[in-house]
């Protein structure tokens, strides 16, 4: 048993237990406090895995941009908020079963097949950044170019709420 | 068969052409043109027929006259002909319509002189002639049937005709649809007999019957059905009941529709099926007994009747009683025979109660009579020639077709029997004594009028008298012409049987004295006046009562049918039927779609989480659904 | 002007007046009657002359137009004039403007849409009696639903929306059914080039058994409603008592038609096997709505009820005739089916001219209508006559033929010993007396008696209503008396019919096994 | 790579973006409102035209392979999406003051042409993505009522949750096959492999929750109650067309096997009776196109049950006039200050006699969408059910066509209201719209046309 | 190399337990996080089978999805935070005011 793989399990262990406190941690802070961990712990198995463009962006778009852009939001509502003392809705127990269903669902209905890396036959192709690149650019970059178009209607988007949230308040 | 130049046609459409011209224009040119068309027609039509019967009688005994109108319809290679047929039975029938028609309608003229709708009258009187012509003309039992049925039509307007009494209307619908009754099983007979001839022309069906080969049918089944056709027009039991009430309508009506024509067709068409009877002993067994029991029970009720009309009513219903008699012991033309004498006296009769009633200002009531020999001379001379005739006092007309119905009642030998003929005298004993009774209390006893009326009593004009004379003397005579041979060739008669023969006089004897003793025992009741009926009739007062409310028959009906239908109807149908299980399961329904519609709309709580529970539900159900089934 | 044009003429007509109504300014009510009544004389006319034309001795369709509409699933505009639709085209034609003229003063509200409505679905009537390719029919039969909806719920009694909807539910229901049978049939006769809607084609083909009863049912439900057949007639008494007089008028005249013909064109030729296992089910419904309408006519105390459900009785008659599969009955049944709409139909029309004027149709308030108006007494009287059958009316034709054929088929059974149909047609025979029961109760009650209504004076039938009934009654009287003018037009139809419903079997009339 | 093949093959996404672009450079440049209304017209008619063009000239051609493709089908199904904006926008501009409105709608629709020809699984959740995100901010952009916002919210969380359900079929499937193309959905319909299968169920879960199919379809009453008319109908068209072009992608042509068959025959089947009882009791006009648009889900879901060919046919005539009618009727409701009680069914009371026009063109559509005809709408839903017949489903389908019997009721209902009930006492007056009328004609007219030559559409494939 | 049968499992279970956090959780804020979590399970699940199947579209589309969550919450916070001034709280079973 490598080193490596006491890291996976590790990170495994840590992104479910972030997982797990998601639910039951009472303040939204806490909550995005685990979701970060789940985050990092996450980019840690894409690291362990070799798959580095991925570990690499997960720490910066998601740590760094979503999840601040989050907690600066939770910090400035206030805390007096009924949701932010009373943890659960009254669908408690019906939710969790459902999840733990879908889970199982998705887990059982996995049972038989083995998933194992490719076989050796195959060259796996490496994950480092350039390749990765390379491929985006050539196969993807309609993707690419698809996405600033989303990026754009998101932005005006959000521009439209907010200013329209104005307009209500003023 | 002889072609002739539309002659047949000609006579059956000179009433309608009256019957339009009335009903169009009546109102506006008056009556005097009304009572011309209105007479006028019916009497061209009667020397049509003149004319007709004469070629008939060129052409020989058993001729007939054929006439196609046209073509009523045709599907696949049957086709269904308006067609005249004129033998000597239609000759014989259509006289008399035509003849006492005419007499009838000159006769109105006088009667109805001032009522607010003359023109209507006449109208309606024409129509009925039209149709009554087309049933006895027709050739196929179809035409007939329109003809039936028109009858029909127009003895329910013309009892209708003062229609403001709810009453009278009444009495209109319960002709018609006691008439409908007998038309169901008419219209069956009919069906059946084109069913299997394939034709519906009498002469032919009569012709197939006799023919060698015997139809596919039962022809008891086929008599027995037509017969309940004759047992409503003809008012015989079961269907008997709405021939008093349909007295509601005008005298005249009463005496053409109501005695002299239109409740004979019955006897007609059987006399005119005789085909079919000659083959059907069970059939024509029917008919006797049917004939008998209605004549005998008619006359019981006679006996105690009290409204002059309805008296006659109901010795009408029994003398129609008697020809069914005859028809069913085979005596065809002994039935046409009576037909014919019974419309001379009985329409004499109904007349002269027309004249009583016109003289007393509208009083029906024999109670209420009497004494009228000497203040309307004229009527109750005719009155009592007439009594006389319908009595069965020789040599008037009565007699002879009486006498003759019951010796064959005794001794045909297709079904005659003594029982018949028991009860046949009976009934002509009963004949003669209410008859004579009514003479009695009408015209002799000492007058119990009131005052006012007594004052108003005058004789009817001549328009109506000299129509009753002409009447009178034809019930006297008209017994002379021996209408059985005329009509032997058409109308084969039954043959008596030999060991019987030798009774012919002493039944002629027996007749006679009938008639006298039921002429003695009126005499001797009420030439006092009403007191010793009275005593008699409080002596048994259960069997009075029984009588005078003619055996609660029509009680009887409306408790077994006409409350019966109404109930069912009503509560069953309606009720419980549309109301409750049809539309209560449509409403039920529908309740329930808002219902589960209102359940839809409480599930879209608005709680987002529910949402995603929902759906998250969809996704395990799917996913689960999915792999259990791959 | 070429014959299938003049068809076309016809059945397009009314669109045009629709159109033209568009353009008429508001408040023009004058203007608006002028030109439907414009539209439905011409219509009458044309109706004619195709009548006259019309060959009764020639096989197929006449007068035919078959353009490709929907060319890639084989549906086309096809229309055409058959022995079976001559009639019916006839009626409808001749009642609208005799429609229009009753609506003439009655209508105040809305007159632009109620015209537009009426021109509508007159349109769609003739449509689905001239359609010769099955989804044509079923546009415009479903097409129907739109305007009456629209007749009876805006312009009717009180209780009107809910008589409309139970109408148009009622309907659209058994319709659903059908379009699925109706796909379902298409797909299954489907052949080498494709799909086909093509009349001809799909009562040429053969389904197995029971394929053909599923279908049969389907297209039975959705017909026997229109018709209506007990246990489905409940919708009717409630649309026609809250239909105004035109909404009645059309449902009477027409629209009940549609169903008999649905049966006669379609639903028994396209399933034989089906419909001769069905005949004894169908027969049976027939007799039951003849003696159950009559029953119920006997118990109203609203006219139009009374009306109403006598023309449930009647149909039945129409049923009774078709289900015979004699010829002499088919032949019976489409003239009843005429005979009616003119009776049913002048029925609802004076009906509509006594409510004009005093506004009540309760038996109750009448009496003695005879003496306050004779010309209306006398009118009333000869449809009341007509409408019981009596002879040298249609309605005696009809009947008499319809009641004959049904004994026609019934004896043979009898004689095999099945007593079933027997019975059946001697009940059916005695309805006759029920119908004179409650018809003749009806006048006794509000013609008869003394002097009744609900304010008097009341100023008696004027000239229009009097040259509408006039029509009617002259129609009634010419059939009744030369019923083979319009019988000698559709006998070839009615033997194929007959022909192709009866297939091999022989045993006439027993249809059943 | 060939660029004058991208640039024709692309052209209607490229003249949107054009629109799209040259708007927010208005924008930034000096935000005079109402700027948009013109510009996005034109450009969507210019679309259009291009989509259309495409269309008849048979164009056929893939830019990007494996990823975009382009074939007439795909062109006229743009075409009409496009199309459908055009009285949206009409409509819209009373409420919508400023050029973000017509920014998101560019790009929303943008997404929907994405969806229309994308053949790679990336290409489509990045089409969703850009058709959905803007809906969220247009659904309380109009602001018109407080409960937009929580409208957006109920909308945005459920269209996230399709979202990631989408993706993780994406993986699976991705998993299974090793590739990215619609192809690998299609052969997964083969295939029996727990995968395979998995990802098959996963996306069509997605779709199900996009398009609004019991017992996925929580937001769209809601949703549609809160935005404002013309986002409403532009939720009801445009993006329902988009999620099932998506699908008909997706199916491309494939056979449809159980069990994934019985997804698409009963969970469509229950939203038809859920939707049409539902919609019944419904007070709040808005509400109850919401459960119509369930029920026509189920409908459009219904025909994929059908064999290849047939399928997208009736897919593309349904949508198009379901679309047609949906819009007429919303454009043709009385609009006013209070949106809320604009929005009551009794506002509609009488209004045949207020403004007839409007009322007969509201009756018109809702007859359509019942199914009546001679109204396009029985067409269409005649081609669905032929198709779930010729594919042998007898009873689905006859439960189907019972299912559609059930929702006659509301329509006719509210065309009750409009012609036989009085016009109650305290309605708010409201002047008929000029652009509103215009957009009722861009409707009516095709809607006759297909009405009368359902060949000129049917036949085209 | 480690058994990615692990990896899989993991992210069904945070995919579950991002529904169950969207489906208890009373916080809208709360709500779109455990929706991140959810898209976090998707990228695993790529990340592995990607390695499975030793080809990087997957890899690729993950970047797609950073770009997609990160849009998702730029949109969504505007409008929760709309939402907490209108009604004066985050807890999304108070924004029931659509129904029926």
């Amino acid at each position: 048993m490598s080193i490596d793989t006491v890291l996976l399990y590790f990170f495994v262990v840590a992104a479910l237990a972030g997982g797990v406190l998601m639910l039951v941690a009472q303040h939204p802070m806490r909550v995005a406090l685990a979701l970060i961990a789940v985050m990092l712990s996450l980019a840690g198995v894409y690291a362990m895995l070799g798959v580095h463009a991925v570990a690499v962006f997960q720490v910066l778009i998601y740590v760094g941009a979503v999840m601040v852009f989050m907690v600066y939001v939770i910090m400035l509502l206030d805390v007096r908020d009924p949701s932010f003392v009373v943890r659960y809705g009254r669908l408690l127990v019906p939710g969790v079963a459902l999840g733990t269903l879908l889970a199982a669902a998705l887990g059982l209905g996995m049972a038989q097949l083995r998933v194992t890396p490719a076989a050796a036959g195959v060259e796996a192709p490496s994950y480092l950044v350039r390749p990765f690149s390379q491929e985006f650019l050539q196969q993807y970059w309609l993707h690419f170019e698809l996405t600033s178009v989303l990026l754009v209607a998101a932005v005006v988007a959000a521009i439209a709420v907010i200013k329209s949230g104005r307009r209500q308040d003023g | 068969m002889t072609p002739t130049m539309n002659l047949l046609t000609v006579i059956v459409l000179l009433p309608l052409a009256g019957f339009v011209l009335n009903g169009l224009l009546g109102r506006r040119l008056g009556p005097t043109f009304v009572s011309v068309v209105g007479c006028g027609l019916p009497i061209l039509a009667f020397l049509a027929t003149l004319e007709a019967f004469s070629t008939l009688q060129l052409a020989g005994p058993d001729a007939a006259l054929v006439e196609h109108a046209y073509q009523w319809a045709a599907v696949g290679n049957q086709s269904f002909d308006v067609a005249f047929y004129f033998d000597r039975l239609s000759a014989v029938m259509t006289l008399i319509v035509t003849g006492v028609g005419s007499l009838i309608h000159v006769y109105s003229t006088g009667y109805m002189k001032g009522d607010a709708s003359y023109a209507r009258y006449f109208a309606y009187l024409n129509l009925f002639l039209f149709f009554m012509l087309t049933l006895v003309l027709g050739r196929s039992l179809l035409v007939c049937f329109v003809g039936w049925e028109g009858v029909g039509l127009a003895s329910y307007l013309l009892i209708g005709f003062w229609f403001e009494d709810p009453a009278k209307a009444a009495a209109g619908k319960k002709a018609f649809i006691t008439n409908r009754i007998g038309d169901a099983g008419f219209l069956l007979g009919l069906f059946l007999l084109y069913h299997v001839l394939g034709t519906l022309n009498m002469d032919e069906i009569n012709a197939a019957f006799g023919g060698p080969v015997a139809p596919a049918v039962s022809a008891s089944l086929v008599g027995v059905l037509l017969f309940i056709g004759a047992t409503g027009k003809s008012a015989q039991i079961p269907l008997h009941v709405w021939l008093p009430d349909a007295m509601a309508g005008p005298t005249p009506v009463s005496a053409l529709i109501h005695a002299a024509t239109m409740v004979t067709a019955g006897v007609y068409l059987v006399a005119r099926m005789h085909g079919i009877y000659e083959h059907a002993p069970l059939a024509s067994q029917v008919v006797a007994v049917i004939g008998v029991m209605t004549a005998f029970f008619a006359a019981t009720i006679a006996v105690v009747q009290t409204d002059i009309k309805k008296v006659l009513a109901y010795s009408t219903v029994s003398q129609l009683g008697l020809m069914f008699v005859a028809l069913g012991v085979g005596a065809y033309g002994v039935a046409v025979f009576h037909v014919y004498t019974h419309a001379f006296f009985k329409a004499c009769l109904f007349l002269g109660a027309g004249s009583v009633i016109h003289a007393l200002g509208g009083e029906q009531d024999i109670r209420r009579m009497g004494g009228l020999a000497r203040r309307i001379p004229v009527t109750f001379v005719t009155f009592a020639i007439a009594t006389a005739a319908i009595a069965g006092i020789p040599p008037l007309a009565g007699f002879f077709s009486k006498d003759e119905i019951l010796w064959f009642a005794f001794a045909s030998g297709y079904g005659g029997s003594t029982l018949l003929w028991v009860v046949g005298s009976a009934t002509a004993l009963m004949t003669s004594f209410y008859m004579f009774r009514l003479l009695w209390l009408t015209f002799l006893t000492p007058s119990r009028m009131s005052h006012e009326v007594e004052h108003h009593v005058h004789e009817s004009p001549w328009s109506m008298t000299g129509v009753l004379v002409v009447l009178a003397f034809l019930s006297a005579v008209g017994g002379f012409v021996h209408v059985p041979e005329f009509l032997e060739p058409v109308l084969p008669l039954a043959t008596a049987r030999e060991s019987l023969e030798h009774y012919e006089h002493t039944l002629v004897y027996v007749a006679v004295a009938v008639a006298v003793a039921g002429f003695l025992a009126a005499t001797w009741l009420y030439r006092g006046g009403l007191a010793k009926g009275d005593a008699l009739a409080a002596r048994f007062p259960r069997l009075h009562r029984m009588l005078g409310g003619k055996y609660f028959i029509d009680e009887l009906y409306d408790a077994v049918l006409g409350r019966p239908l109404h109930w069912v109807s009503d509560r069953v149908f309606l009720r419980a039927g549309d109301r409750f299980v049809i539309d209560g399961t449509l409403h039920g329904l529908a309740a329930t779609t808002r219902r589960v519609a209102g359940r839809l709309g409480r599930i879209e709580t608005g709680q987002l989480q529910w949402y995603v529970t929902m759906a998250v539900l969809g996704i395990v159900g799917c996913l689960a659904w999915v792999w259990r089934h791959v | 002007m070429s014959e299938p044009m003049l068809l076309n003429l016809l059945l397009w007509l009314p669109v045009g007046g629709i159109v033209a109504l568009g353009f008429v300014s508001k408040g023009r009510d004058p203007l608006v009657r002028s030109i439907t009544f414009g539209c439905m004389l011409l219509q009458f006319v044309i109706a004619a002359v195709l009548y006259q034309r019309f060959d009764g001795l020639e096989r197929g369709l006449q007068f035919a137009t078959d353009v490709p509409w929907i060319a890639s699933w084989g549906v086309s505009y096809r229309i055409g004039l058959d022995g079976l639709n001559v009639l019916l085209v006839a009626l409808t034609a001749f009642l609208g403007p005799l429609v229009v003229m009753g609506a003439w003063t009655a209508v105040q509200k809305d007159v632009k849409l109620f015209h537009a409505m009426v021109l509508f679905i007159q349109f769609t009537m003739l449509g689905t009696f001239v359609a010769q390719d099955l989804f044509l029919f079923y546009v415009f039969w479903e097409a129907m639903l739109i305007p009456m909806f629209l007749i009876i719920g805006l312009w009717g009694g009180a209780r009107r929306v809910y008589a409309t909807l139970k109408f148009v539910l009622y309907t659209a229901f058994g319709s659903i059914l059908m379009l699925a049978a109706l796909i379902y049939l298409v797909l299954a006769t489907q052949d080498g080039n494709g799909l086909t809607f093509d009349l001809r084609h799909l009562s040429g083909a053969s389904l197995p058994f029971t394929a053909q009863v599923w279908l049969l049912a389907a297209f039975s439900l959705s017909f026997a409603i229109k018709v209506p057949m007990f246990p489905l007639h409940t919708w009717l008494p409630d649309a026609h008592v809250e239909a105004p007089t035109t909404g009645s008028v059309i449902l009477a005249g027409v629209l009940l038609k549609m169903g008999t013909y649905g049966f006669m064109k379609l639903g028994f030729p396209l399933f034989p096997d089906a419909a001769r296992a069905m005949m004894p089910v169908i027969m049976t419904l027939a007799v039951i709505s003849i003696v159950y309408g009559a029953c119920l006519a006997l118990v109203q105390d609203d006219i139009k009820k009374i009306i109403a459900y006598s023309s449930i009785s009647h149909l039945g008659y129409v049923m009774l005739g078709l289900a015979s599969l004699d010829l002499i009955g088919i032949q019976g049944a489409i003239l009843q089916m005429v005979s009616h709409g003119l009776v049913a139909g002048g029925l609802f029309l004076m009906v509509g001219m006594i409510y004009e004027r005093t506004h009540s149709r309760a038996v109750a308030d009448y009496g003695g209508l005879a003496r306050i108006l004779p010309l209306f007494a006398v009118f009333f009287s000869l449809l009341t006559l007509a409408s019981i059958g009596l002879p040298t009316t249609s309605g005696f034709a009809g009947e008499f033929m319809a009641l004959l054929g049904a004994f026609n088929a019934a004896w043979p059974a009898h004689l095999a010993g099945n007593q079933v149909p027997l019975t059946l047609a001697v009940i059916a025979v005695s309805g006759v007396v029920l119908g004179a029961l409650y018809m003749l109760w009806l006048a006794q009650r509000i013609l008869f008696g003394e002097a009744r209504a609900p304010h008097t004076p009341l100023e008696d039938l004027n000239a229009r209503e009097t040259t509408i009934l006039v029509a009617i009654v002259a129609a009634i009287f010419a059939i009744g008396l030369f019923p083979g003018e319009p019988l000698a037009k559709t006998e070839l139809a009615a033997r194929e019919f007959q022909q192709r419903v009866l297939g091999e079997s022989v045993l006439l009339g027993s249809g059943a096994r | 790579m060939n660029w004058t093949d991208v640039f024709e093959a692309m052209l209607p996404e490229h003249v949107l973006l054009a629109g799209l672009v040259v708007l927010l450079c208005l924008e930034i440049a000096r935000g005079r409102p109402r700027d948009g209304f013109a510009l996005t017209f034109v450009t969507l008619v210019v679309a259009a035209a291009a989509a259309l063009t495409l269309h008849t000239q048979g164009y056929a051609g893939t830019p990007f392979p494996g990823h975009f493709t382009i074939t007439p089908a795909t062109s006229l199904a743009k075409f009409v999406v496009i199309a459908l904006t055009l009285p949206v926008v009409l409509i819209s501009r009373d409420d919508f003051a400023d050029t973000r409105f017509y920014v998101l709608l560019l790009s929303s629709l943008y997404g929907a042409c994405l969806l229309v020809s994308s053949e790679s699984l990336p290409t489509m959740f990045l089409g969703l993505e850009i058709m959905s995100m803007p809906v969220y901010a247009l659904v309380l952009l109009a602001q018109l009522r407080a409960e937009s916002a929580e409208a957006a919210l109920k909308y945005l969380v459920m269209g996230g949750a399709a979202t990631a359900t989408f993706l993780m079929g994406v993986a699976l499937l991705y998993g299974w096959s090793g590739q990215m193309s619609t192809g690998a959905f299609g052969y997964a319909l083969a295939s029996s492999d727990p995968l395979a299968v998995g990802g098959v169920t996963l996306v069509v879960a997605a779709l199900f929750l996009k398009a609004a199919i019991v017992p996925f379809h929580g937001w769209a009453p809601d949703a549609y109650e809160g935005a404002s008319v013309p986002v409403t109908a532009f939720m009801a068209t445009i993006i329902k067309a988009g999620v099932l072009f998506a699908a008909l992608r997706l199916f491309a042509g494939m056979p449809i096997t159980r069990p994934i068959a019985d997804l698409l025959a009963v969970l469509p089947l229950v939203s038809m009776v859920w939707g049409n009882v539902a919609a019944i009791r419904q007070t709040s006009f808005r509400r109850m196109i919401a459960y119509s648009s369930i029920a026509h889900a189920g409908y459009l879901f219904y025909a994929l049950l059908g064999a290849a060919p047939g399928r997208d046919q009736a897919i593309l005539f349904y949508v198009a006039v379901y679309g047609i009618m949906n819009v007429l009727a919303l454009a043709m409701l009385p609009r006013g200050t209070d949106d809320a009680r604009n929005d009551r069914l009794e506002s509609l009371q009488g209004l045949y006699h207020r403004h007839p026009y409007a009322a007969i063109a509201i009756a018109v559509a809702m007859l359509s969408l019942a199914g009546l005809p001679p109204l396009p709408g029985f067409v269409g839903k005649f081609l669905i059910f032929r198709n779930v017949l010729a594919a042998g489903y007898t009873t689905y389908a006859v439960l189907g066509l019972v299912a559609s019997y059930l929702g006659i009721y509301f329509y006719l209902r509210v065309i009750q209201y409009m012609f036989m009930n009085a016009t109650p006492a305290d309605v708010p007056a409201n002047r008929t719209r000029r652009l509103a009328v215009a957009a009722s004609l861009l409707c009516l007219a095709p809607a006759l046309a297909l009405a009368f030559f359902p060949g000129w559409l049917l036949d085209r494939f | 190399m480690a058994d990615l049968q692990v990896l899989l499992w993991l992210s069904f279970v945070l995919f579950g337990i991002g529904l169950v956090g969207v489906m208890v959780r009373r916080n809208a804020l709360v709500m779109l996080m455990c929706m991140e979590l959810m898209l976090n399970a998707v990228i695993l699940a790529l990340v592995v089978f990607s390695l499975r199947t030793a080809t990087l579209s997957g890899t690729v589309l993950v970047f797609l999805i950073f770009v997609v969550a990160a849009a998702e919450i730029a949109i969504a916070i505007p409008i929760v935070l709309m939402l907490s001034r209108q009604k004066r709280s985050l807890d999304v079973e108070g924004y029931d005011s659509l129904k029926g």
